[in-house]
């Protein structure tokens, strides 16, 4: 089980589609934040099977990749959210529609 | 893996674990009495011949208190916090080398693995250092211990940094992560002598990580009171502890092995083995002993200088050690 | 060096680049010597070039390419290139160093020190072009560099509008040289100098003609032939260095310089050549009479300027082109030498420009007034001097195209005109210099507080005399053979004027004629305005009227502004009312049928985040899931 | 054997607490769930021998990017309420189907994928990462010749966000400090001499 990529993958798709589910239906940003970083988790550890069943860097290089930009990511996300807490003091994404038109 | 082998990493676990248990005893003991001397005043001397008991009495005394959870705490962090300050401490010690390879029936290095990406896997461990003071802190739902946690966090994270990119200049010099060969590169000259910069910057960080003076400001009696764990009881209280006396012993280790060449030293022929752990030992103590007269001796920082410091001196310094490093390597190579 | 002669322009850039970016913060007075030094760099480079004597054509980059078109920035270096550049780099280095005595006081010293190495840059860049393309942007360059310095004192409203004028009516030219242009390109599907000349001769000569005139067009522009030449007076508002450079060396000889360069364009038809010639002796006689009756010092150089280039175009009419650039670098010596002087006596009577304020000013300003006299003699064409040569090929010239048995009889008439127009150039020259200099002073309280200028802008003052009164001779001694007519002898282009024995007495016989011209003028203005300024008064109450018309310059800048102006603001009006009332109604009512259906599509957004990322994601899930069941 | 057991223990751990990250309610136990989730990612990374991806995973993520997340929790010190509800009523009814959708998806591509054959993989397989002294140095490898630009990039990217972040989150009105009031000024009005003596001893914030 440990040396077929399937089952990698499936683990992936799994972590993938949680993450999903958490980014549609959670009310908090942070959460749905999260929830993004999770999804990541799934993209990541695909890549990285991929990478190692195929022996080659490119998917080491694509994990790489992807750490870099959810670092960025979560970086400004967070600012994003620190400036918006300031004006509401909660954070809940249907509340902020304010920039609907 | 054959069963020997087997046997063999489960006894040097074993062997580490307690090492890791009875450590803290020994080195709370040694702060006291050196404190003490240092203020000119003898420290613990009641219990058993000379004070020697006074860390088991204090064990004893944590381990049978009374367990008490505030009753505004998230009770599962608060719960899982302590677990989270003492499993990295261990983990680390799985890499850390003792001693070169020996003969003891057959060839074998004393150490529990020799991890390729050994020293990665140490500041993997050390960055989640941060874990166990934020959530205790956050946890507790206490004032200070929200301080603490704040102050601890943003603390280790920044000398995290520094911490990594001194590292990364040892790297370069070993052209290797692994512990081990970083060790078997000092073989003709100690690290220390072309990276003083670095050194100096990873004994700084390092005090630093482990939050002890001149950089305890997350748990300043003074101020915050005992910071993150100020909530903490009995033997969750022991933890702490537990944790941070083995982490100041982790980070003398690694000072030894990244800086002061590990076990290399004069040896005796035939007991390659033997000496190899006693020099290891005698560096890391000698370190251990550092800790405590810096303790002894410095005031604590201001919050503002601490951070300060790290960013726009020791950051820089950093960088520049670094960058230099790798020119060398690559003039020399 | 031939190899290398993008380092001619690359110095001026150079000083421009690092006065632009560095000076106005930290270089400061520094950029004088900076820009002054880039010039001289120019300067030498071109002797280099031209010691070296090796000419030809060499290619940069490309620069840009379309379908057949490749547009190169080449360079193209023959003899006339160098003489150009020699004129150019030289006067303006003079000229760079004067302003930095003129301009010591003034608060943008450094911004000025910016424009002017780029004036010299594309100046020399226009120069040295090889096609028409990078000839058209130079040019173009060159009139925003002059936009730019005629208007460097942009807190003087008079200065913002002399600065707009110069550009508008430059505008006009532009147009038909970019015409002519579009015209080439059409015809001869290249815009290279070679491949072009190459082909007019088996062009039709009507469109050849065509091209030649709106290519004159341009050129009278830039040049400021009547009536594109209103700009040039009021170009007067920069500071003095600029309107010597603009005047002498640089901008206004463009024009004089393309149609020589065009030689081959223009030579396929005489309508053409006649036209330029018609249309430079009438601007010469033209701006002549104007000139007489200016009070501001400078307004009569400028005029002069006007009646100046008329000769040159006269002479490129003629065909002596070897004449016309000759008689621009004499030119640009003296002119250069007149404007830095009432620069010089401007700055010594604290930037008063009203003649009738001087008077006496020779006591005072001992230098300055040598070197002006030198210049204004030279000006005048009184043998020996500079102007005395190349004028005198100019008239000889004109005179004997008319004469001879294929020219055109018109050339006479023309003739006679460039004739007047010396006999008032030396009038009006003796009248400034009087006015100025002789007599009892009309002001005593700025002669008293008059002083003379500093070295550094005595000195280029110096030179420039000494080049008015020998370069002529030099350079053009004997008449036809000289140093100058052998150089552009080898140029492409340039028409040589053989001299046979029965003309040489012709010739020398109409030297006299115009030295005794010139000599009449000055008299005449000896003989009225050393008596003081009622005399003149009283003549010119003779002809009622005229002075007034000659003062209000033929009321041709009334003209334009009641004509061309009012006539474009009534159009302009009419059109206006149909963009706003028709145009613009069609445009807001599609605008409206937009807004109307937006309106009803906003009611889909919902503004929450979720909402867009289901869309999204589902996206994405029914992409996948249709490559899977359709793949 | 002793690894197909790692990799159950460390699959089913990592979508069990993913799962925990999604629906718990307290968004503090929702960051330490997918701190284990992290840790768990990168036990699999082990297992398949991937060290350096294992550590630099659970630095990255766990040590880094969780703890910020954390950290910004705790200084925002959200208001929250007792009775709200934490998931979107509505957008769970489009959600979990889609949720499963996509699921059923990435499962039916992964069940339907092979690795490439042997002839078709890249040059880095065990051996040849083994010579090179392990994934560290055999990523170094390609890292610093073949995605040289990638990587310059990613740095690039890294600067971006750390510069956008800062201007994002700082308070325009940090850096100045507030106008002192002239003290001086209160008392007596404006008196050049007094008022620079009241200047200098004005204490800043």
């Amino acid at each position: 089980m440990a040396d077929s990529l399937n089952a990698y993958l499936y683990v992936g798709a799994i972590l993938f589609a949680l993450g999903m589910l958490g980014v549609l239906v959670r009310r908090s940003l942070i959460v749905v934040l999260l929830s993004m970083e999770l999804m990541l988790q799934g993209v990541n550890l695909t890549m990285g099977a991929f990478g190692v069943f195929n022996e080659d860097m490119g998917g080491y290089m694509l994990t790489l990749a992807s750490l870099t930009i959810a670092a960025s990511e979560s970086v400004v996300g967070l600012a994003i959210l620190v400036v918006v807490s300031r004006k509401a003091r909660e954070l809940y994404t249907d509340r902020m529609d304010g920039m609907k038109w | 893996m054959d069963l020997v082998s087997t046997l063999a990493l489960l006894a040097k676990g074993l062997v580490v674990l307690l090492i890791f248990l009875a450590a803290p005893l020994i080195f709370v003991l040694a702060e006291r009495k050196i404190l003490g001397r240092i203020q000119s005043r003898r420290g613990p001397n009641r219990v058993g011949p000379l004070g020697l008991f006074q860390t088991v009495a204090d064990g004893i005394k944590l381990g049978t208190k009374e367990d008490i959870i505030p009753p505004a705490a998230d009770r599962v962090v608060f719960w899982v916090a302590p677990l989270f300050m003492v499993i990295p401490a261990i983990a680390a010690w799985s890499v850390i080398p003792f001693g070169p390879m020996v003969e003891i029936g057959r060839e074998t290095g004393l150490w529990i693995t020799n991890l390729n990406v050994g020293i990665l896997f140490v500041l993997a461990l050390g960055s989640l250092n941060t874990y166990g003071p934020v959530m205790s802190g956050w946890s507790s739902n206490s004032k200070y211990a929200h301080f603490g946690a704040l102050r601890s966090g943003a603390q280790i994270i920044s000398y995290e940094l520094t911490l990594g990119l001194a590292v990364l200049a040892v790297v370069v010099y070993a052209g290797s992560f692994s512990l081990i060969d970083i060790v078997e590169s000092q073989r003709h000259m100690w690290l220390v002598a072309p990276q003083f910069l670095g050194f100096l910057i990873f004994i700084v960080s390092g005090v630093a990580e482990t939050n002890r003076a001149p950089f305890d400001l997350p748990e300043a009696e003074t101020e915050i009171v005992a910071g993150y764990f100020v909530e903490y009881t009995g033997i969750r209280f022991a933890m702490f502890f537990i944790a941070e006396y083995a982490n100041m012993f982790l980070m003398s280790m690694l000072v030894t092995v990244l800086y002061l060449g590990g076990w290399n030293g004069f040896t005796i022929p035939g007991l390659e083995g033997v000496s190899g752990v006693v020099w290891t030992m005698a560096k890391a103590l000698t370190l251990m002993f550092g800790y405590f007269w810096l303790r002894a001796t410095l005031p604590r920082l201001r919050y503002d200088q601490l951070m300060s410091f790290c960013w726009k001196i020791l950051l820089p310094l950093g960088v520049l050690n670094l960058l230099v490093a790798s020119v060398l390597r690559m003039v020399w190579s | 060096m031939i190899e290398h002669p993008w380092l001619i322009p690359l110095a001026p850039l150079l000083a421009f680049a690092i006065n632009g970016l560095l000076g106005p913060r930290y270089l400061k007075k520094a950029t004088g010597v900076i820009g002054s030094a880039g010039i001289l760099a120019a300067f030498l480079l071109t002797v280099w070039l031209w010691a070296e004597g090796e000419y030809g054509e060499a290619t940069l980059f490309e620069w840009l390419a379309s379908g057949s078109l490749a547009i190169n920035i080449g360079f193209l270096v023959d003899e006339l290139t160098v003489v150009m550049l020699l004129v150019v780099t030289g006067v303006s280095f003079l000229v760079h160093v004067y302003s930095i005595g003129y301009m010591a006081h003034d608060g943008s010293f450094a911004r000025f020190f910016a424009w002017l190495p780029l004036f010299v840059f594309s100046m020399v860049m226009l120069v040295m072009a090889n096609n028409f393309l990078s000839l058209f942007v130079f040019w173009e360059l060159v009139g925003v560099c002059s936009y730019l310095l005629i208007g460097f004192w942009h807190d003087r409203e008079s200065a913002n509008n002399a600065a707009m004028k110069a550009f508008l009516v430059n505008r006009v030219g532009d147009f038909g040289f970019a015409i002519a242009i579009f015209m080439i390109f059409w015809n001869f599907r290249t815009l290279e100098y070679g491949a072009v000349f190459a082909q007019v001769g088996q062009a039709d000569p009507e469109t050849v003609l065509v091209i030649a005139l709106l290519l004159f067009v341009g050129a009278m522009g830039k040049s400021a032939q009547f009536p594109l030449h209103i700009w040039l007076p009021d170009a007067m508002e920069g500071p003095t260095p600029v309107s010597a450079l603009i005047h002498a060396a640089t901008m206004v000889t463009a024009g004089v310089y393309m149609v020589a360069r065009m030689a081959p364009i223009f030579e396929v038809h005489t309508t053409a050549l006649l036209v330029v010639g018609g249309v430079g002796a009438f601007t010469a006689l033209f701006a002549a009479t104007i000139a007489v009756v200016q009070t501001d010092i400078k307004r009569v150089l400028a005029y002069s300027t006007v009646s100046q280039l008329g000769l040159m175009f006269l002479a490129l009419g003629a065909g002596v082109y070897t004449a016309a650039i000759f008689h621009l670098a004499t030119h640009a010596f003296f002119k250069a030498l007149l404007f830095l002087g009432s620069g010089s006596v401007i700055h010594a009577m604290h930037d008063e420009q009203e003649m009738t304020r001087y008077g006496g000013l020779r006591r005072k300003l001992k230098w300055t007034y040598g070197t002006f006299l030198v210049g204004g003699l030279a000006l005048s064409a009184i043998f020996p001097l500079a102007g005395f040569w190349s004028k005198d090929e100019i008239l000889a010239g004109a005179f004997m195209r008319g004469a001879s048995l294929d020219g055109d009889g018109l050339f006479i008439v023309f003739w006679a005109l460039g004739l007047a127009a010396s006999l008032l150039t030396a009038f009006y020259t003796f009248r400034m210099v009087i006015m100025t200099f002789h007599g009892d002073p009309r002001d005593a309280e700025l002669h008293e507080r008059a002083h003379e200028s500093p070295a550094v802008m005595v000195a280029p003052l110096a030179l420039l005399a000494v080049l008015a009164m020998g370069a002529g001779a030099v350079l053009g001694f004997p008449p036809e053979h000289g140093l100058i007519h052998d150089f552009l002898h080898h140029a492409p282009g340039i028409l040589h004027f053989e001299l046979t024995g029965n003309q040489t007495i012709i010739a020398i016989s109409l030297a006299v004629i115009s030295t005794a011209v010139a000599l009449l003028g000055a008299l005449g203005a000896y003989m009225i305005y050393s008596r003081g300024a009622p005399r003149a008064e009283s003549i010119g109450q003779f002809v009622p009227g005229m002075h007034s018309l000659l003062y209000r310059k033929y009321h041709i800048d009334e003209i334009v502004n009641y004509g061309i102006v009012a006539t474009t603001k009534v159009l302009g009006f009419i059109l206006w009312a149909i963009d706003a009332k028709i145009v613009d109604g069609i445009a807001n009512l599609i605008g409206w049928t937009v807004r109307a259906l937006g309106g009803a599509a906003r009611q889909v957004q919902t503004g929450q985040v979720q909402n867009y990322v289901f869309l999204m994601a589902l996206g994405a899930v029914v992409s996948v899931g249709a490559l899977m069941i359709f793949r | 054997m002793i690894e197909d057991i790692t990799f159950v223990y460390m699959a089913v751990i990592a979508v069990l607490a993913a799962l925990a990250t999604v629906l718990v309610r307290s968004p503090v136990r929702s960051a330490l769930s997918l701190v284990v989730v992290v840790f768990h990612v990168a036990g699999l990374f082990a297992v398949m021998d991937a060290m350096f991806l294992a550590v630099i995973q659970v630095m990255v993520y766990a040590g880094a990017i969780i703890v910020l997340f954390l950290f910004t929790i705790m200084l925002l010190d959200l208001r929250h309420e007792a009775g709200e509800p934490y998931l979107h009523k509505n957008q769970l009814w489009l959600g979990i189907p889609l949720a499963i959708l996509l699921l059923v998806e990435a499962g039916w591509i992964a069940l339907n994928t092979e690795p490439l054959a042997e002839a078709a993989r890249g040059a880095y397989d065990a051996a040849a990462i083994a010579e090179l002294g392990g994934t560290g140095q055999a990523l170094a490898e390609v890292l610093f010749n073949e995605y040289l630009l990638p990587f310059e990039i990613a740095g690039v990217l890294l600067l971006a966000s750390s510069v956008g972040a800062l201007l994002l989150a700082r308070r325009p009105d940090e850096d100045k400090l507030p106008d002192a009031p002239d003290p001086v000024d209160d008392v007596t009005g404006p008196d050049d001499e007094r008022a620079e003596g009241g200047a200098a001893i004005w204490p800043t914030r």
